[in-house]
């Protein structure tokens, strides 16, 4: 994916955003779920992740959300199903460093890299991230 | 028609810019900017007679104490109250507060506290609060389908058990003035005290509280041209003598002994405990000998115009729903379709324009206009017709791709 | 040694006057002057960033809610708690009536809330209004002779029956710095919560909350170089979240319902409803930025340089009591023999000179030094030798005919 | 009594400071009292009047207050006492013109001539009416 393609960093981000994966509720007992809403942002979604033997069997989001906090989930949805928890943990850590404008590894984010420029727009990191710290806080609190 | 040249260049925010294009503000309802003459006092004071109230025991201390108590004649003034009727607070929502929690003690179980969907939170929650602990009731004035209360059912909302009617003069979301005249009326017929929240009327439409005859009202400065940390509580005077004092201090009472016994002051000293903010209360005044230069049936007049004037220029736009077609004032939500309030609200924003995307505070909304994020653009008197005609430009050629590029 | 001529050209209105003479302000307990960096905060604010906080949608709204947050941070810091345990408030009045209000609810009937009698309206007067409602009782620690805490009747003191010890850190009038280390790490090993009113002491000597362990704490700005209308008020992580929220509100609440389900937001959020005073809160950032640029320990220093100097100067006065002659800051009170306290400070101003008269809202201190008017100066970091021995000079000769020769 | 002699009037002000005229209690149950404290001046004062058949029987006050407000309302003791309340409404009406600085009459006012220059110290304007106020108050309320 050639980062440096606007076009297609956009369709990214509008893909995701109209068409979100994953956006269903989650209420098996085995489902732990955060409510996360930013102070800087209206959004307020709700993340559900079933972890299974230290693998991320499933990932689903629901609530209102702006264009960047939806799509940001929805792809981390899709790169974080299947993984095992150090997996996610890596890919989360890489996408930090993006989202910090440091360098990071293009490859383990994927379609991700469609945010590597929100850094530039203090105002919208949050949104980025708001799925992202949602499991970072489920995977924290699994380890406790 | 309004000097809008005169009255612009009172205001120094307006020569600034935001993200590089002139600054357009249209988050009037969030707060209004600041004129020089405010921004003077406050600059004054704080570099000359930064001193405490209410002791005469040196000049400085004596002359701003004067001050502030000038600041309380011409609010007294400015809504035709009794000048012991007029309690500053830190703003509308402490206001609020204090009288929700002051007349908590009024409450018995089962009665009942009549408001409506459109409130502020500032208003709703202190009441669901204290309407919990006294096994009070909440109920909402029914609505018709625009969000107006609906007039032939009044009768039946005014039953027995409606002990307070506390509700929104002007609504920051749907903007539509409610009809408090006759709210006032039938309640008084019956006994009822009602509390109005004038955040969004005060300033944009004038107040009369003596002809209103309206038993409280609560506003904050900083949605009146004032700086921030002030607002008004008016009581009529026997309704402030049933509030209860809820912050107590320094300055609220004339003596209190070992055994606990309290004496307060007389009302509204009573309720003004410790050091207030000093600065921003005496701009007060500054801000409203602004209002009264321009004339309250002029901004109201002004406001109408503009928005007037932008939904005709929208109407024919498929991509924008406006919530809010007859609003009364400035103000007007709206969404554009397919595109997430703050989406369109930070693409409005790389314009130099400044609207609010969100619920506005007012969370039971949804029940009215069946959606929860809207954008929200309000007129005040310093706008003009050019600045709505570049938000309708904006508008116009506003997609999803476009607020995404900014991104990318 | 301070660099007088520097911290004193930073504050304007030392070059101003008071009845014609320079003016020489010592009723800093009162309310501290402005420096020049607060003022200039305050006007770029009013002037090019008048807009509210807590929302992204446009760039200025959220370069100013980030100041708002970097305030916070700079607090945090300034008396090393953690950024989320910091409450912006109206000052210490509302910070101390939140404390008492918002821990109602853990109080039962024959619970004691232990206090000194030199303590101020703001921190009894809201403690004397929850133990009446919860049957609670008020107790009072024993004192030494001069009005210190006695540390030999502290076990007695803390009974089983105290649940919280709330009480001021720096007496307002007798200027002595309670021994809240000992106080605290006793009643911490009895389960029980302390409280301190840091309205003196937060601007006069270093603070650690995590070293002192306090549970909760409150201040006002106005009285640390801030404009009015913000105080803070700290607590303990675990403490603020027992802590039930009383004002409700814009901003504080996640969501609620019309049923009358409200989910707060979480701490510090919860406490922050409605608009706060905003251009005050970020000033703050800038008086404490100047308050470290001197350091904590320096101004302290100072303060008992001057308080020192003045007590020595006075001590052969025949016609001056001082009722705190071991004062650990530079808090000092006196009265001049036969001149009413209002007369002799009426008479100081006539000389530029600014003192308090009064009780200073510390209504029980007449059982600690048996009289309740007394004149209080109050030194601060600005203040100098010069202007104590002006002081002295103006007290040496003053008389009760001088005093009513301003009249004649 | 020469007003523009400024020994005089400090010796008035002085004496009745030092040595107040009826100053002390009342607790007969024919006697009003009122207490008056003000916001600029931290005077706090009990004002006891005793009323017969529309004539000033008593007046005595109490409470720390400063040397006009002590001054002012011990010469008020001795003004009025006797005085009817039509008498005492006059030397209040022309107590209040001199303390407004308007022309008054000087041999109503006796001894509160003291006080003519009051006016020109705002800030202490309250002090020199406190008692006064106080009497004006009571003879309000007896002729509801
Ligand atoms: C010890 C003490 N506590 C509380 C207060 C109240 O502070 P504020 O008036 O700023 O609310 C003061 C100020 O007078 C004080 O000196
Ligand atoms: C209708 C209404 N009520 C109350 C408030 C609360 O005002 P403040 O935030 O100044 O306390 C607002 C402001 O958002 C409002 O619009």
């Amino acid at each position: 994916m050639d980062i440096n393609d606007p076009q297609l960093m956009r369709s990214i981000i509008m893909d995701h955003y109209q068409y979100p994966r994953n956006r269903r509720e989650c209420h098996d007992h085995d489902c732990k779920s955060v409510h996360m809403n930013s102070e800087s942002c209206i959004d307020d979604i709700m993340v559900y992740v079933k972890l299974d033997h230290g693998v991320i069997k499933d990932f689903r989001f629901t609530g209102q959300a702006c264009t960047i906090s939806t799509a940001s989930t929805s792809i981390l949805s899709e790169l974080v199903k299947g993984k095992t928890l150090d997996e996610a943990k890596h890919i989360i850590m890489e996408y930090r460093k993006m989202v910090n404008l440091e360098s990071f590894d293009a490859e383990t984010l994927e379609e991700a890299i469609a945010f590597s420029n929100i850094g530039k727009q203090a105002n919208r990191i949050k949104c980025a991230l708001i799925g992202w710290d949602a499991l970072s806080q489920i995977i924290a609190e699994s380890e406790e | 028609m309004l000097d809008l040249n005169h009255i612009r260049a009172q205001f120094p925010i307006l020569k600034t810019k935001m993200s590089g294009k002139p600054l357009i503000y249209f988050d009037n309802a969030a707060t209004t900017l600041k004129p020089q003459s405010v921004i003077n006092d406050v600059t004054r004071i704080l570099s000359s007679q930064s001193v405490n109230i209410h002791r005469g025991d040196y000049q400085l201390s004596y002359d701003i104490s004067n001050e502030y108590e000038e600041a309380r004649v011409s609010v007294a003034k400015f809504i035709n109250a009794d000048v012991n009727e007029i309690v500053f607070t830190s703003g509308a929502t402490e206001g609020l507060n204090a009288i929700a929690y002051g007349l908590e003690h009024h409450l018995n179980e089962g009665d009942v506290i009549l408001t409506t969907h459109t409130d502020h939170a500032s208003n709703l929650l202190p009441w669901i609060e204290v309407a919990k602990r006294r096994k009070a009731k909440i109920e909402y004035f029914k609505l018709t389908e625009e969000g107006r209360i609906d007039l032939s059912k009044l009768d039946q909302a005014l039953h027995s058990k409606v002990k307070f009617i506390t509700l929104v003069h002007v609504s920051n979301v749907l903007g539509f003035i409610n009809p408090v005249e006759d709210i006032i009326k039938m309640a008084h017929q019956r006994n009822m005290v009602v509390i109005l929240d004038g955040a969004q009327s005060v300033a944009h439409i004038k107040m009369d509280v003596k002809a209103l005859d309206v038993d409280f009202l609560a506003w904050s400065g900083h949605k009146m041209c004032s700086p921030t940390g002030v607002g008004v509580l008016y009581g009529k005077k026997e309704w402030l003598e049933q509030l209860k004092s809820i912050k107590l201090g320094g300055g609220s009472n004339a003596q209190f002994n070992e055994q606990g016994e309290v004496i307060l002051k007389s009302v509204p000293t009573r309720f003004e405990a410790g050091t207030p903010a000093i600065e921003s209360t005496i701009a007060l005044k500054s801000a409203l000998q602004f209002l009264d230069s321009v004339g309250m049936h002029h901004i109201h007049e002004h406001e109408v115009i503009l928005k007037n004037h932008f939904l005709s220029k929208i109407q024919d736009f498929k991509h924008i729903t406006v919530y809010n077609p007859s609003t009364d004032t400035g103000i007007v939500i709206f969404n554009v379709e397919g595109i997430f309030a703050q989406d369109a609200a930070a693409y409005l924003s790389s314009h130099g324009i400044a609207v609010r995307a969100g619920n506005h505070c007012a969370k039971l909304i949804h029940h009215v206009i069946g959606v929860t994020e809207t954008l929200r653009a309000s007129f005040y008197v310093y706008n003009t017709i050019d600045e709505v005609d570049h938000l309708v430009e904006v508008l116009r050629d506003i997609t999803l791709e476009k607020c995404v590029d900014l991104y990318i």
